[in-house]
């Protein structure tokens, strides 16, 4: 079997990209509030439905419906975190309790949005027509996803290290009770990382519908790799994330041509993340967080 | 449909279930181990089951076995993961389930693959009508429920059972007065697993058919939801969570025939079971029942005889 | 003197442990206290306790004339009042410059943000020359300046020290002392909990010494030592009645 | 069996002194026959060093804790009093040197195993079993119960249930010294901040150790509980445990330490008898710095 390398790295950079949007989120969210929000899948999800509201439903057109949902999908991030999640540990939850919480919150939205627009997977009618750029086969979606998730990316990195409140956002994760006693309202700093890594996760989810189809359980179907990325990355640091995004995006990818050749079905790929995931955790739990530790 | 055979149906699940719970209930509850992943247990049991007596092995075995399994498994699981952070333990269990779920899902040849396998029944009666032969499966589910009741009852109270919560409390102090605390979680998660095994091959066995979607995430959620309701440690509790649990989605799904709701009952379910497990950590985070202290014989005594001492003094 | 700020009648500790017992204790502007004793006495539970991180039991904050007590530590820091905590007193992940910048994190302009920055970096030229470094990679004096440093950056008029010169060596030790009186020079009032008493005594010019969560002697910082067996009783080896 | 550990405590309450060496707090490691086993050392620390990030907790210590009696340790905040005892219990691992105990290396057991040998810690915050009885909390400590294995709880009940009886007698009384018995039916979780330091204690006895670890057992509580709790210890060392104690309240430990290392910055700097510690110039240096 011929294996077209150059598509499995331009592949691995699709993945990547789509685990990037996704991931920024949940490893901050992780980082600030000391547990892992499983309803964060949920926020993927309800982020393609607003999409899919604005362009399909109500005739938006693309751009807008990112702009929007990224807004609504941050405010409902937002509220989530802190109308129970805050309320929930300044009562001593454990961080059992809120990982429970978090994932009935996950129900809550799942058939939320289940009731709202149906189970049957929905699509963007909106084609993407592919060409071919010597071997490779691509489509401008795949284009824009690689170059929103590296300019978001960008932008990321100018909001942590050059604004006021990306320092504050790294201050609060590295030593909040040094960020509270320098005059910082980390309450406030939380409240804005999860508004952003809501956003996010919307933005990844609008690319995930646009090019194959969406449901309720959309987002549950890629959160697993996601804490892959968080866990590899270390957990909240942004820097970390983007690698482990574009490793996990490579191994999945290498991976499926490697269970094609072994005849195994390419349902396993999401084996691969969760293998990379146990590794981390026995071999090296705080990920790659030594390597970038500007985060 | 015959009423009466809905109430035994409705029986025989607060059965499988509340075993389910009990397991969780040992894990979680007394141990405080985040098992995430519970479902990828009752899965194991139930395939296991299924497997086995499609070649001919009696029941009983064949429960047995998927016990065995479920508890290979968990101790497989258990080996790297327990060292971990709870959030760690939670996140890999989750995906172990589901990675488990994925194989039967893919693999046609071990189970049929998404068109499921079908099983035969446990204790079949010639001529039995459906009533009996529910009956004859309750009769079996809660001699097993009944079975592992008392062997979480004794287990968790006696010096074990303080051992277990010792480390649910402070796994350092308890490892500084020698309790090797691996070794216990372990033991514990094995037994939890294989408690789960022993539900997944009644399940099996009583729905007669199993499929891969049957062992959604959502299974390890709803039994997550009746020990958190009913009361984490307390064994009584968590089987009280799992009758209401069970009354409260029968309810949900005679109410769906009934009335008329602008939110379809299916979803409106699980968006009151989501909101149900906030409120219970909300405003009453141990549970319907609380905590049971550990009960000895021997503490009992000195419990009396202080209390007979100080009746005596005043 | 006037106090610009003080403490009257604290008592305070976690959960119901009470550690420090009916403590007062005042600084004026451009003076430097020293509040010292052995540990365990409560020296930082009191200083932790007048921002806000310990619990109160009893007792009044007063900063300008005003009753502050019970005051968010994040607004106890933009109404002037630096507090530098013993440990974990720096960002690690971020550069000596961004450690600056967050101390600096309510004041508005650039410009004084940039001017408050030149000056830290007049008093403490060891910092300009690394000011790109993650703080985590600094040696321990290094730290200890650029976490006065960034308390510095809030401008405050009191500033609150927690065992500066706990595990530094002599000389970054006598280093960090000198840069003290430079700040008190700039009128601002210090307040040092230090176990290092005869340092700390050395640039203070009165001083409290804690013993058991009671303050048992309270004085110019000449007089402190200079009674007899005193060593004994900075230590609660022999206890006699307190002088008042 | 049981009888003899009641006898411990209870002759310790009564008179104060037991003139019997006890036997059964010595591991089975130890050869006893042929060796008088008073004034032997019975931890030796060798050379050990600890560092994080960079810093040396503990550079190079060296201490010899003898048989019997009371050994105190101090030293100002920082000086790695805590950090060598968390080595000593196998929490830490050290980067360097040599731990023994009753002559066996303890570097690389786990904590569970160094409490079978003996070693048992009691914490500075106390850590006990909040959702539990005070009497549970005790029972968890007991050393060698047989009902702590998953087999026996649920098939020999009968056995660990006997055995248990005399555990929880020992356990009563070892509560009333602590003055916690009326509340030895009670959650833990409602005992005072002081309450549970006197109970952390108290399960740090009942395990029977040869040498129990204290880290600042007067801290927190009022001064003249303090003192007796000092007294108790040291009745309790004439009958073969011997302690080694991190302590603040210098007044009282000095009172009863039979030797006292001073540490700072991660270095013994003195030690000897209180009395020459108090007079020498290295522990003022220690505690009030250099001029």
């Amino acid at each position: 079997m011929e294996v077209n390398w150059a598509q499995v790295l331009f592949n691995s950079a699709i993945t990547g990209s789509f685990y990037l949007l996704g991931a920024v989120g949940l490893t901050l969210t992780y980082g600030l509030s000391n547990f892992p929000n499983f309803a964060h899948a949920e926020l993927i999800t309800l982020g393609a439905f607003i999409g899919y509201l604005l362009t399909e439903q109500l005739g938006l057109s693309l751009p807008i419906a990112f702009v929007v949902s990224f807004l609504c999908t941050g405010l409902v991030g937002f509220l989530c975190y802190r109308g129970i999640f805050q309320p929930l540990a300044k009562r001593g939850a454990t961080i059992i309790h809120l990982m429970v919480t978090s994932i009935a919150l996950g129900f809550i939205l799942r058939h939320s949005i289940g009731a709202i627009w149906s189970w049957e997977p929905v699509y963007f009618t909106a084609t993407w027509s592919a060409f071919d750029v010597g071997r490779l086969r691509v489509t401008a979606l795949w284009i824009w996803l690689i170059v929103t998730a590296l300019s978001l990316a960008l932008i990321m990195h100018f909001l942590l290290v050059r604004t006021k409140i990306g320092k504050a956002i790294r201050a609060t994760s590295s030593n909040p009770e040094l960020a509270l006693a320098s005059g910082i309202n980390t309450d406030r700093v939380i409240w804005i990382t999860w508004f952003i890594g809501a956003g996010l996760a919307a933005i990844a989810g609008i690319f995930r519908g646009a090019d194959t189809q969406i449901w309720p359980m959309t987002g549950w179907d890629v959160i697993l790799p996601m804490f892959a990325v968080a866990i590899l990355g270390g957990i909240g640091n942004f820097y970390g994330a983007i690698a482990a995004a574009f490793i996990i995006g490579l191994a999945e990818n290498v991976g499926v041509v490697g269970l094609t050749m072994l005849g195994l079905s390419t349902t396993y790929r999401i084996g691969i993340a969760f293998l990379i995931l146990i590794i981390t955790l026995i071999v090296r739990p705080q990920g790659l967080a030594m390597l970038f530790r500007r985060a | 449909m015959d009423p009466l055979l809905y109430i035994f149906d409705l029986i025989v699940y607060i059965g499988i279930f509340g075993i389910v719970a009990l397991s969780l209930n040992l894990e979680f509850g007394f141990t405080g181990l985040a098992n995430f992943g519970k479902v990828a247990f009752f899965l194991a049991g139930a395939y296991t089951y299924a497997l086995l007596s499609q070649i001919g092995i009696p029941f009983y075995l064949c429960l047995i076995a998927g016990a065995l399994v479920s508890a290979v498994f968990g101790l497989l699981v258990s080996l790297p993961a327990l060292r971990l952070r709870a959030d760690y333990l939670a996140i890999v269990v989750l995906t172990f389930g589901e990675i488990l779920r994925l194989i039967v899902k893919s693999e046609d040849w071990i189970a049929g693959g998404d068109w499921g396998i079908s099983v035969s029944r446990a204790i079949s009666l010639v001529g039995a009508s459906p009533r009996v032969n529910a009956l004859v499966n309750i009769g079996l589910v809660y001699l097993c429920l009944l079975v592992c009741f008392l062997l979480v009852q004794l287990l968790t109270n006696s010096p074990y059972g303080r051992v277990i919560r010792a480390i649910r409390e402070d796994e350092i102090a308890a490892e500084a007065l020698g309790k090797n605390r691996a070794k216990y979680k372990a033991q514990i998660f094995m037994l939890g697993s294989a408690m789960a095994g022993v539900a997944g091959g009644l399940y099996a066995q009583y729905l007669q058919c199993i499929l891969p979607g049957m062992f959604m995430p959502m299974v390890t959620f709803t039994v997550w939801i009746m020990v958190l309701l009913g009361g984490p440690a307390n064994n009584k509790g968590v089987l009280v969570g799992a009758m209401l649990i069970e009354v409260f989605d029968r309810g949900a799904n005679i109410a769906k025939d009934y009335l008329i709701l602008p939110v379809d009952p299916s979803n409106l379910q699980y968006i009151l079971f989501g909101a149900l497990i906030i409120l219970v950590l909300f405003y009453r985070p141990q549970g319907l029942l609380k905590e049971s202290s550990v009960k000895t014989k021997a503490l009992e005594l000195a419990r009396y005889e202080r209390s007979a001492a100080k009746s005596k003094g005043s | 003197m006037k106090p610009i700020f003080s403490a009257e009648n604290i008592s305070a500790g976690y959960g119901d442990v009470v550690i420090v017992h009916d403590v007062s204790v005042r600084v004026a502007e451009g003076e430097i206290v020293a509040i010292v004793g052995p540990n365990g006495s409560g020296k930082s539970t009191l200083l932790k306790s007048l921002l806000g991180f310990v619990r109160l039991f009893q007792g009044d904050v007063f900063y300008q004339g005003e009753d502050i007590t019970g005051i968010a530590p994040d607004r106890a820091v933009s109404s002037g009042i630096g507090y530098v905590p013993q440990i974990n007193n720096i960002f690690p992940n971020l550069t000596i410059s961004e450690n600056l910048d967050m101390g600096a994190y309510h004041r508005k302009s650039k410009a004084s943000i940039k001017a408050g920055m030149t000056e830290i970096y007049e008093m403490f030229p060891e910092l300009e020359v690394r000011k790109s470094a993650l703080a985590g990679n600094l040696s321990g004096g290094e730290r200890q300046m650029l976490a006065i440093g960034r308390a510095m950056m809030a401008e405050p008029k009191v500033l609150l020290l927690d065992e500066p010169l706990a595990s530094l060596s002599p000389k970054p030790a006598s280093v960090i002392l000198s840069k003290l009186g430079l700040i008190k020079e700039n009128h601002v009032a210090i307040m040092i909990v230090e176990q290092n008493v005869k340092k700390a005594l050395s640039v203070s010019s009165r001083g409290y010494v804690l013993v058991n969560g009671t303050c048992v002697m309270e004085g110019d910082a000449d007089s402190l030592f200079a009674e007899e067996s005193s060593q004994q009783r900075f230590l609660g080896l022999e206890t006699k009645s307190i002088d008042s | 069996m049981v009888t003899e550990r009641r006898g411990r405590v209870k002759g310790v309450i009564a008179s104060g002194i037991v003139s019997r060496i006890s036997l059964v707090c010595i591991p089975p490691q130890t050869k006893v026959t042929g060796r008088f086993i008073v004034e032997e050392t019975l931890l030796k620390i060798r050379e050990v060093r600890k560092h994080f990030g960079g810093v040396y907790a503990v550079d190079g210590v060296n201490m010899d804790v003898k048989e019997g009696g009371i050994c105190g340790l101090v030293g100002p905040n920082g000086s790695g009093k805590t950090t060598l005892f968390n080595t000593i219990l196998g929490l830490h691992k050290p980067d360097q040197g040599a731990i023994y105990f009753n002559g066996n290396c303890i570097n690389n057991l786990a904590p569970h195993q160094i409490y079978k040998l003996g070693l048992v810690n009691v914490f500075q915050l106390p850590r006990v079993f909040l959702q539990m009885g005070v009497l549970d909390n005790m029972l968890v400590a007991a050393r060698g119960h047989q009902g702590d294995r998953l087999l026996n709880s649920l098939f020999w009940r009968k056995g660990w249930q006997e055995q248990e009886r005399g555990m929880i007698e020992e356990a009563l009384d070892l509560l009333e010294l602590v003055e916690l018995g009326k509340l030895a039916f009670s959650p833990a979780g409602e005992l005072s901040g002081g309450q549970r330091k006197l109970l952390e204690l108290a399960r740090g006895l009942m395990a029977e150790p040869t040498l129990l670890l204290l880290d600042e057992p007067a801290a927190g509580i009022n001064p003249v509980l303090g003192k007796s709790i000092f007294q108790r210890l040291q009745d309790f060392s004439r009958n073969g445990t011997t302690f080694f104690i991190v302590e603040h309240r210098l007044e009282i430990l000095f009172e009863f330490a039979s030797w006292v290392y001073v540490m700072d910055k991660g270095r013994t700097v003195t030690q000897g008898e209180p009395q020459q510690v108090m007079n020498d110039p290295a522990f003022y240096q220690a505690y009030l710095g250099e001029g």
